[in-house]
């Protein structure tokens, strides 16, 4: 069992880089990061629509792939990363609560990016297999993990103490991220409708011709790198709302001293 | 388990704490030091911070700044020490309705490996011996109640008992037992700190009265 | 057109939701940093968390997430209610049917195999076809027109019941094979000759 | 163990005087199953779907069971005199368990008679053994799946609703699992004993996972903040 440190006084808070420029979240790394994602972006989307040629048997279909693949990826990413953040929180005994922030800013995004792999999935569904939705292992194992996230974020956006917030939510992301790879190998597992993977698949080959591949592999970087920028930023603004607390505890005890001496 | 450090007689000991649950600082700045052995009295208007002070000496509330050590035990270290080691009974009494009142202490009880007649024991010390022991909670008087509640903390031999308001929606005659019972376990080397709101009192032991307000000590009449 | 329709909205969808969080976050931190440097602000802040631990929380904040939560386990339930009823049709290869338990003929299955090549046949509103994997080939006849991009030499899964020896398929679904090759003419025979091999 | 016991005790005693199973949970489970009979209309399809509706009735209750067991915590601030003792925070969550499992057998047992009854499945003697040892190990795995999630939840607002949100996609697995075994021992065609013991296994896996992680977060779960 351990013990939350207190929190520490104002801008502290916000670690020794914050203090140098104004309250705010982003810094020149962050701008870099920003610029990188809508480099890699846009050339995503020029390659996905204009460059690439059209599948054997998908046709033009395969164009949502490019957004499908890497936007399931980062989710799985988004996960992994809250449970080992999670995992560190609860693990460390003092200064948890900045793990705890990456950890709900990192679900925070996951959910939003698998929300779009169920999204973009279930059009390119209907365009291929002449279904919006199936109930097939793959496609329900992760409905469940979202909901399961989504869950976690009602946990977490719940009226209660920081620390509480940060233990209880995570011992759900711990639990949470059992279920990825029951997902992931739900595929190999039961007969599915979902194609088993194509690239990161048991025998090691690489089902995919060149530059498809390189178009989903510059898919990947880019949501990844919007990722990193998301959470680095969402998570300081939990970082500035928790701040705000503290310096309202300041005042609010430097009202208090004054509440009394008036009585 | 943590036992008291013997050579010091200090059971409580808080200097300077803040305690913010959810933001608001409920204790901002109190600081207190209780003996063994000594009957005290927390005072204050509502807000003034006494639950809060209480809850933080049980190890059920997080200490923000500050330092505070309770039987020996340092909070910002261990609380989990602290709570084993001490006996909190809240505004409300702990209870299971569903259970008779030896079923409630004999529960703490088997909790500590007590033996049956230990439990017989503490119940007829309480006045809770007959009848009074095998009716269910939900049927019992609000003094009858309060001290199955205080019964259980003497089946498990606590040192330090926190009481939330103890006096609250008794009778004359329940307030009178209550007193015998701090009585008893004062001699007895426990020590008894208790919330009430009430300006003045004809308490039996005139208990060293502490005033809270705003969430500060504010006077210390020993 | 509708394939055109569904890509842009695929993109549009997950570029535009991505750019809005970013915004939302900026804008947030942007006005929550505004708060926290003035001083006359803070006065604010420390008022709003004042709440004395009586006073119950304000019952907006406590319903939203009540009702939301609420919302989801309608949707659980749902979930798992259709999901035990729809894995009820058994799962089955062409091979199978007859031979493995529960793929008999008394049971609505799930059917896998490839189109034949040439076997497809339109009468009036019926579609007719034989899929076969593995070696045996099963006829299937299905009321309507599959959607997606069905044709020959594709792998299918048919739901239905099998009556004598004919698989009355009530949904067709095609089943897309994990590779994937960029079309061009020399491909597209080479496709032809190995996929009904 | 005589903590543990003492905790279980307890709980099931409350729960025993309260009549809380007899008159609310297990009238609730077997309304689902009739209703379920009403909805689907057909002979058929019901002697097919037993196993599974059986076992979702069997979910939906013992989401009420696992909310109680905390509520008798909380109702008169018991909770902080449990945490304020001896006792070792994974004893109480062995404890708890224990009494939820004791309940949610009497609870399945009853189910299984309502499907016997009321979807006219039969048991051998070769399934009867596979539906023993299914119904202790999903019970044991539903039960620390509910217990662990319950602790996630108490006192927090809105736990009603969260509990079903947080623990229904974790319970699915095993609600598959429990489904397809409890099948096979029904004597389905669909599915082999053979096959329903592997699901067992699953279910066994299951249960210990959860009973361990609920062992080992438990303390982190109660510890108190305000």
């Amino acid at each position: 069992m351990s013990d939350t440190t207190p929190t520490p006084h104002g801008a502290a808070l916000l670690g020794a880089g914050t203090a140098r420029r104004s309250l705010g979240t982003a810094t020149p790394a962050t701008r870099i990061i920003g610029l990188l994602t809508l480099a890699t972006m846009t050339w995503v989307v020029v390659s996905a629509f204009f460059i690439t040629s059209p599948d054997v048997v998908q046709g033009d279909s395969v164009r949502i792939m490019y957004a499908h693949v890497p936007a399931a990826w980062v989710a799985y990413l988004a996960f992994v990363t809250t449970a080992i953040a999670s995992g560190i929180s609860v693990v460390r005994r003092h200064r948890t609560l900045g793990f705890d922030r990456v950890a709900g800013a990192s679900a925070e995004v996951g959910v939003l990016f698998m929300g779009l792999a169920l999204v973009t999935g279930s059009l390119w569904g209907r365009l291929t297999w002449g279904t919006f939705w199936q109930w097939d292992p793959r496609l329900t194992t992760t409905l469940f993990l979202f909901i399961t996230y989504v869950g976690y974020l009602a946990v977490r956006r719940i009226d209660a103490s920081p620390e509480r917030r940060a233990k209880r939510s995570a011992v759900l992301a711990l639990l949470a991220v059992l279920e990825i790879p029951l997902v992931h190998f739900s595929v190999v597992l039961w007969r599915s409708l979902h194609q088993e993977a194509s690239v990161l698949n048991p025998d090691g080959d690489v089902r995919l011709d060149g530059l498809m591949l390189f178009t989903l592999f510059s898919g990947v970087v880019a949501f990844t790198l919007g990722f990193v920028w998301l959470v680095i930023h969402r998570q300081r603004l939990q970082a500035l709302v928790d701040l705000q607390g503290t310096v309202g505890l300041d005042s609010a005890i430097a009202a208090r001293a004054t509440e009394a001496v008036l009585r | 388990m943590n036992l008291p450090d013997e050579s010091s007689d200090s059971v409580i000991q808080l200097r300077d704490v803040v305690v913010a649950p959810a933001g608001f600082p409920a204790l901002a700045g109190a600081t207190l030091e209780v003996r063994a052995g000594e009957l005290v009295a927390l005072r204050g208007a509502n807000g003034a911070g006494k639950t809060t002070l209480l809850r933080l000496c049980a190890g059920l509330a997080p200490l923000a700044r500050g330092a505070a050590s309770v039987l020996g035990v340092d909070l910002s270290r261990d609380r989990a020490a602290v709570r084993r080691s001490v006996g909190f009974v809240g505004h409300r009494n702990g209870l299971y309705g569903e259970l008779t009142a030896r079923e409630n202490v004999a529960f703490v009880g088997a909790l500590v490996n007590a033996t049956r007649s230990e439990v017989d024991a503490v119940l007829e010390e309480f006045g809770l011996g007959g009848r009074v022991a095998d009716t269910r909670a939900v049927a019992l008087s609000a003094g009858q109640r309060r001290r199955t509640a205080l019964a259980s903390l003497a089946v498990r031999r606590a040192r330090l008992w926190l009481l939330d308001e103890p006096h609250s929606a008794l009778d004359a005659d329940s307030r009178q037992q209550l007193e015998r019972v701090f009585i008893q376990a004062t001699a007895a080397g426990v020590t008894v700190v208790y919330t009430t709101h009430e300006r003045s009192s004809n308490s039996q032991p005139m208990p060293r009265t502490i005033t809270m307000d705003a969430g500060r000590v504010v006077q210390d009449h020993a | 057109m509708k394939d055109l329709g569904f890509i842009l909205l695929s993109w549009s969808v997950t570029l535009g939701s991505m750019a809005l969080l970013a915004l939302a976050t900026l804008r947030r931190a942007k006005s929550l940093a505004a708060r926290i440097r003035r001083p006359e602000a803070l006065a604010v802040v420390a008022m709003e968390l004042t709440p004395r631990p009586d006073q119950p929380a304000s019952s907006r904040r406590r319903l939203l997430p009540a009702i939301i939560a609420g919302l989801a386990v309608v949707v659980g339930i749902g979930i798992v209610a259709i999901f035990l009823t729809s894995s009820i049709d058994y799962y089955c290869n062409v091979d199978e049917i007859g031979v493995r338990e529960g793929c008999d003929d008394t049971r609505r299955v799930r059917v896998q195999g490839t189109v034949d090549e040439g076997s497809l046949e339109q009468r009036m509103s019926t579609t007719a076809f034989v899929m076969s994997f593995n070696g045996a080939s099963l006829p299937v006849e299905y009321d309507g027109e599959p959607g997606g991009i069905f044709q020959e030499c594709i792998p299918v899964v048919a739901h239905g019941r099998v009556v004598d020896g004919v698989l009355q398929a009530t949904r067709i679904e095609v089943k897309h094979s994990n590779e994937y090759e960029a079309q061009n003419k020399e491909r597209i025979t080479e496709a032809e000759t190995s996929a009904c091999s | 163990m005589r903590n543990v016991f003492a905790v279980a005790r307890k709980d099931l005693v409350v729960e025993w005087r309260a009549r809380l199973l007899l008159v609310r949970v297990l009238p609730f489970a077997l309304l689902v199953l009739v209703l379920f009979a009403v909805a689907l209309d057909s002979e058929a399809l019901l002697e097919r779907a037993a196993a599974g509706l059986v076992w979702l009735a069997a979910m939906f209750a013992a989401l009420l069971v696992v909310q109680r067991c905390y509520d008798i915590e909380t109702a008169d601030g018991a909770l902080d005199m449990l945490l304020t003792s001896v006792v070792e925070p994974s004893r109480v969550f062995f404890g708890k368990l224990l009494a939820v499992v004791g309940q949610l057998l009497v609870l399945v047992v009853v189910l299984v008679g309502g499907a016997v009854v009321l979807y006219g499945v039969r048991v051998d003697a070769a399934g009867l053994v596979l539906l023993v040892t299914t119904v202790v190990t999903a019970v044991i795995g539903l039960a620390s799946v509910g217990t662990l999630y319950g602790a996630v939840v108490a006192q927090l607002t809105g736990r009603d609703s969260l509990l079903p949100l947080l623990a229904m996609p974790v319970l699915a697995p095993l609600l598959i699992g429990a489904s397809r075994a409890t099948e096979a021992a029904f004597g389905s065609r669909t599915i082999d004993l053979a096959t329903g013991w592997a699901w067992t296994a699953l279910l066994a896996v299951f249960a210990v996972v959860f009973t361990a992680a609920g062992a080992a977060s438990f303390a982190t779960l109660t510890e108190p903040d305000a």
